[in-house]
């Protein structure tokens, strides 16, 4: 945050957005730096996706100043990677899993995409996408009748696929079983660095990521709060944060735990209740 | 040939709406100056989904002395608005209740110089029994109406007796009555001709024999409905000039639409014979 | 060119300024009295049908289901027997084939397009094996019903009709409404999310194409698809946009009637016409504005 | 009753047993000649777009812009300039508007139902306008097209305009199986979904409005919706599907039109038959079985 | 497990499932009992949700014999409350979050419902679950434009107010921040204990549930375990049920956590591959 400047892939400078007659957050300002990990952490329903969607040029700034690549964003890019929260496929697509991750490669061109040595590379990319998300034994069946867990993976190697300058992921680990949430955090901080792309990511679950995130960006009651994450994960600053006491512990080899403090939550309108009892 | 509003019985004239102006040309000359016509022309093509009344037909319709119906299901928008509106002392002619036919007959009744002549009859009958006072004036015009159309029927027995047991084809069979009135004999394929009237897709089999009764010059001339045009009409028309084969331009409806009913069809009589005089071979 | 044509046509009487006048005027023909009456109730089943046709994305299925009536009564004339058997036989037919073959949104256009196209083709053959002519002025006669051409008996078979339709629509109402939303949970509470969509298929099928007789093809697919995704944009509450949705397939009817009276055109021409502004007028103001937003408040 | 009207009306030639008789035979008449000419291209066509439109769940707009091009037509004589002109701005209008309208698959048809509504309602408008002057039938005629009645002149211009919309389609192609597959991703990825939803449709309605004017209605309708998807159960590889599509859509069309030559039935009858069944077998078939998911493996 | 018997809400009695022609899963035997929670753990495409699409009768068993609620499931059962994987719910969906938990107590009913102490009762559990799941404040906003874990929380709540007896949650923590996470599966223990329903969870993520589950049922490898809670949540077990190495780790409360050991993680196909590094 710091070192802002002009190496930034994108940057906000006092950004407020607003959603049909309600203003989601504002007075955001963050940058994303090539080669880092940026997790985005808040309730339900404070503007995490919508951050992202404003990033992309999908959702504009009610007011701020937004610089994504060099320009204010517009209608999407073709160097951004994208994972949306809902994926949106239907169960009959009748297309394979495959074909989506290629498009991400190729989607956005013009023209039907002759064979060749650029097709060849493409396939290629997509071969090694697939197989890095663990995606390859079912790359080739249709993709409405993959499991949850098998779609979000088709759809986070078609962001990777798709040699982006900048990745957006939002809750990519979700419905992913413990083992994938592993390998794909480790794998986007590798593409992060070794590419030197910058990669902004949803996510409610701290431990897979907690070692390889280097900036956090909370967004909480309106606010929008930006920090590296030894700063702001601690027990005060999250508890603060999601109006609930929240511990952070720490496990034999060292990493960093969050967990809700179970005992003394209760919801607040209606304490105890299990919303049932009325029968 | 657009309607007036006109209503209920102005000025001591009858008000008489008819379905189709060929009808109502009739009922034009019959009247003369004691009736006042509104004729609600309809294309009898178009597709039902597209067609709908305007109010002014189902005012008319509502407040009309006299109404003349086709019938047999030809003008069946025409009986719904009549239903729709029950009027004590409305005479309804339907030309086909007059005549006997039902639906699954075909409906150009006024193809049938037989048919026009009866109608022509019961017109003045309706009339005179509207205005009972005005009955002499009624029979002079139908004696004036009969000498309007001594020409077109002078011209379809000249017609029969020159041409009579011709081989001729039609797309569709809108002249069939007159063909049988001037004893010309249509050979084109029945399923063909009920395919184009109905709006259906004719038979390929057909479509086939009919270009070859054009081609081998089976037929002498080539009735062709200026209104039912499909592409497979138009082809038809085209290899027939091609051929050789004379075609003569038959209108469901009268063109143009203010003319007289007589001279509508004494003009498309004149081209028939003309074509049948120059059509090669026998 | 076409002011010329606008003007030279308005031939109807002029509505004078006294509103007592001008409703006796508006009903001294029985043409008129009918078609308020008969327009008011197909209003009113289309504005609460329309309401699951549109959240349920069925608009094609209610077109179709007119298409196909036709080819139903054009059979029924070819085999002798009565047009409006064969109508009703085939449009509860086809409505139940396109239920059970497109049971997701997806693929579900597909199914009514094939079953649409099969029944057009089947029309096409038995107007071909016809032999007499006149099995489509016949059957055109039975399915093409003119607003301005309503008899009383037709106003009775539309109301008894029409109370069956909503008597259905109130049975199943709550499933119908659990399986339009969130079909996967209704299917799993127990819901038979697919027999469902099939009976709604027939009932829909029911009602457009007992309005088609009476009241026109065009007029009751406007009142089946316009007011309903009207009402969904005002009121986010079921029970409100069904209501809403009928209070205005009324009022566009009595509208349309009325302008139809006094200016010549067709009465269908106007009710689309309405429809399509209202439409436009709707999503443009349905962005945001505050108004709207209030309104959705609370209703 | 129905067999004795079957072989009543069994008037066509009788096919022998040797097939280059049969072939030339079937190829005797000009008119055959040219059906099975521009009823290959129409299928080509058909068969590429049908792919996108059955993916986006477009087959109403697809049977809507041939309702659509009446009215324009009509209107296009109704001020006296040529009906083709008309006919080709109110559907490429008019899909343009759907487009615009129904960005998403959810309310979609409801976009499209109330274009067309209001587009019939303004056909109705034109007709009365211009009544007694013919004008139906002559739009009529510009509009329905007849597979037998195809001339020389129609084969080029279906060509020339096939062309087009095959390049436009190549042009477009990767962007829009992006955007039907994942709409929000390549929204994101910065493909104009709503811009190219719109271009699509009218590109579907050029071609269907040119389609309609050369074979007729039902024949393209039928082909646009009933290969496409029965090629998207067969192969999960969108080009092997569109390959499949079109050769399927081929293969309908010369079956139809060899079946109309020795039986006299209708082509669009047969057409519509084979869609029909061929989509059902296919339908039953795809649940499961062996050979089925073989031949998915590999295609 | 042991109890097996008349009391048990549900039984799997060597089951196995065919999805098209791929045997999912097979001999699976296991109850539930009422007033218990289970867990079912599994990797992606391991056929969770199938478990659950099975005890709806959504799906047929392929082998064996399922019994539900005393008889063979058929076309799912009002007397199951449910939440899917995907909602599916559409983002133009013009319908408020209320109405849909307001279907889940009266959705599967004939008749139009009219007003009376019936309707009344069943909007006071709509009110009382809308609130136990924190969703008072957007319930009556349309819900296709709510945010990922507003919707969750309806789907949560549609299930909770259809007084069921059996409670079918699939991957329910799915977009939920950690608060309610916690909140939800506590939420979900009280009322499986007041109410004694058996509930059946889908999760991946073991902490938040961790202390309320009586059961714990593994799938994978097409096989399926099933076991209390601290027979299977050990280093040894984890570790071979998903093919990776897990490790189970304890904070300074003594409760348990389930992590992956990050530095000896790779994908087997394709060992260190960054999906892209083919550029
Ligand atoms: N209709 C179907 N035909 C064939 N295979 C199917 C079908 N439906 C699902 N499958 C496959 O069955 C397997 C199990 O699916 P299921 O949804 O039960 O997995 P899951 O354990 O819930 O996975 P996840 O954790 O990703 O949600 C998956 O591999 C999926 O692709
Ligand atoms: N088009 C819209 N109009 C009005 N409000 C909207 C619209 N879209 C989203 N919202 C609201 O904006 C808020 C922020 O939504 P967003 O999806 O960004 O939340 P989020 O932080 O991603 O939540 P979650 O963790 O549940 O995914 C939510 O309360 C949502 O209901
Ligand atoms: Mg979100
Ligand atoms: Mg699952
Ligand atoms: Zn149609």
């Amino acid at each position: 945050m710091e070192t802002e400047g002009i190496t930034e892939l994108a940057c906000l400078k006092n950004v407020g957005v607003r959603l049909g007659d309600r203003t989601i957050w504002s007075g955001a300002s963050l940058c994303l730096a090539p080669g880092t990990v940026t997790a985005v952490l808040g309730p339900n329903g404070s503007g995490k996706s919508t951050l992202l969607r404003l990033l992309l040029g999908l959702v504009p700034p009610s007011s701020g100043k937004v610089q994504v690549l060099g320009r204010p964003p517009k209608h999407g890019s073709a160097a951004i990677g994208y994972v949306p929260q809902r994926s949106g496929i239907d169960p009959d697509l009748p297309v394979r899993g495959r074909d989506l991750v290629l498009l991400g490669a190729n989607g956005t061109r013009w023209g039907w995409g002759l064979p060749g040595a650029a097709s060849r590379r493409r396939h290629q990319l997509v071969d090694k996408a697939l197989s890095a998300v663990g995606a390859t034994a079912y790359a080739n069946r249709a993709i409405g009748r993959l499991s949850g867990g098998e779609q979000q993976r088709l759809l986070l190697a078609q962001a990777l696929v798709s040699e982006p300058r900048l990745l957006f992921l939002d809750e990519p680990l979700t419905s992913l079983d413990i083992r994938n949430q592993v390998v794909i955090s480790q794998l986007v901080t590798n593409i992060a660095q070794e590419r030197h792309i910058g990669v902004l990511m949803v996510t409610h679950d701290i431990n897979p990521i907690m070692n390889v995130v280097d900036q956090v960006v909370y967004i909480a009651r309106g606010r929008v709060a930006v920090g590296r994450p030894a700063d702001i994960i601690t027990t005060t600053a999250l508890s603060e944060l999601y109006d609930a006491p929240v511990e952070v512990v720490h496990d034999h080899r060292g990493r960093v735990f969050v967990v809700g403090l179970e005992a003394e939550v209760a919801h607040p309108h209606d304490h105890g209740s299990t919303g049932g009892n009325g029968r | 040939g657009l309607a007036g509003g006109g209503n209920s019985t102005s000025g001591g004239q009858l008000s008489v709406v008819a379905a189709e102006a060929f009808w109502g040309s009739l009922a034009t000359q019959l009247g003369g100056d004691h009736v006042a016509v509104t004729n609600i022309v309809s294309d009898p093509h178009q597709d039902p989904h597209d067609y709908e009344s305007s109010p002014q037909d189902a005012r008319a319709f509502a407040s009309a002395d006299m109404v003349i119906l086709n019938g047999a299901g030809y003008d069946a928008w025409a009986q719904k608005l009549l239903d729709a509106n029950p009027k004590d002392g409305r005479t309804v002619l339907s030309v086909a209740g007059m005549i006997g036919k039902q639906t699954s007959d075909n409906p150009h009744f006024w193809y049938s110089p037989t048919y026009v002549d009866q109608v022509a009859d019961q017109i003045t009958q309706n009339l005179k029994q509207l205005a009972p006072s005005d009955a002499t004036y009624f029979t002079e015009q139908r004696t004036k109406f009969a000498t309007a159309l001594r020409p077109y029927h002078d011209l379809i027995t000249s017609i029969r007796v020159q041409f009579g047991g011709t081989h001729i084809a039609a797309t569709e069979s809108v002249f069939n009555y007159m063909s049988d009135a001037l004893g010309l004999q249509i050979i084109s394929p029945p399923a063909f001709m009920r395919a184009i009237s109905e709006g259906g897709d004719p038979p390929v089999s057909s479509a086939a024999t009919f270009q070859d009764q054009i081609q081998n010059h089976q037929v002498k001339l080539l009735i062709y409905n200026t209104q039912t045009v499909t592409s497979v009409t138009t082809n038809l028309k085209q290899l027939a000039i091609a051929a050789g084969v004379p075609v003569v331009g038959v209108s469901e409806t009268m063109q143009p639409a203010n003319s007289k009913f007589q001279d509508w069809q004494y003009a498309q009589l004149t081209a028939l014979q003309k074509a049948l005089k120059l059509s090669p071979r026998g | 060119m076409t002011p010329t044509f606008l003007l030279d046509t308005v031939v109807g009487p002029a509505p004078s300024l006294n509103l007592v006048d001008d409703i006796a005027g508006l009903l001294h023909y029985q043409f008129m009295r009918n078609a308020f009456e008969a327009g008011t109730i197909v209003a009113i089943v289309a504005g609460v049908i329309g309401y699951f046709v549109v959240l349920r994305g069925l608009s094609f299925a209610g077109h179709a289901v007119s298409h196909i009536g036709y080819a139903g009564a054009t059979g029924a004339v070819l085999i002798g027997v009565a047009p409006l058997g064969g109508l009703l036989t085939f449009t509860v037919g086809a409505a139940m084939a396109m239920g059970f073959l497109g049971k997701r949104l997806w693929g579900r256009d597909v199914a009514i397009g094939i079953v649409m196209a099969f029944s057009l083709g089947l029309g096409q053959l038995f107007v071909t094996l016809y032999k007499g002519s006149g099995s489509t002025s016949q059957s055109n006669a039975i399915l093409f019903g003119e607003v301005l051409g309503i008899s009383r008996g037709d106003i009775v078979i539309t109301l008894g009709i029409s109370s069956v339709t909503l008597l259905l629509i109130g049975i199943f109402y709550r499933q119908l409404l659990f399986a339009s939303l969130a079909a996967e949970v209704a299917e799993a509470r127990g819901v038979r999310v697919q027999e469902l969509g099939v009976v709604f298929l027939g009932i829909t099928g029911l009602a457009v194409a007992q309005s088609v007789q009476v009241t026109g093809v065009l007029l009751i697919f406007a009142l089946l698809v316009a007011p309903a995704a009207i009402a969904q944009r005002i009121s986010t509450r079921p029970p409100y946009a069904i209501a809403i949705s009928v209070v205005i397939a009324v009022l566009f009817t009595w509208t349309a009637l009325t302008l139809a009276y006094y200016y010549g055109y067709p009465v269908s021409f106007f009710l689309t016409a309405i429809a399509f502004v209202a439409y436009l007028v709707t999503r443009a103001a349905g962005s945001t504005p505050a108004w709207m937003t209030r309104l959705r408040g609370r209703a």
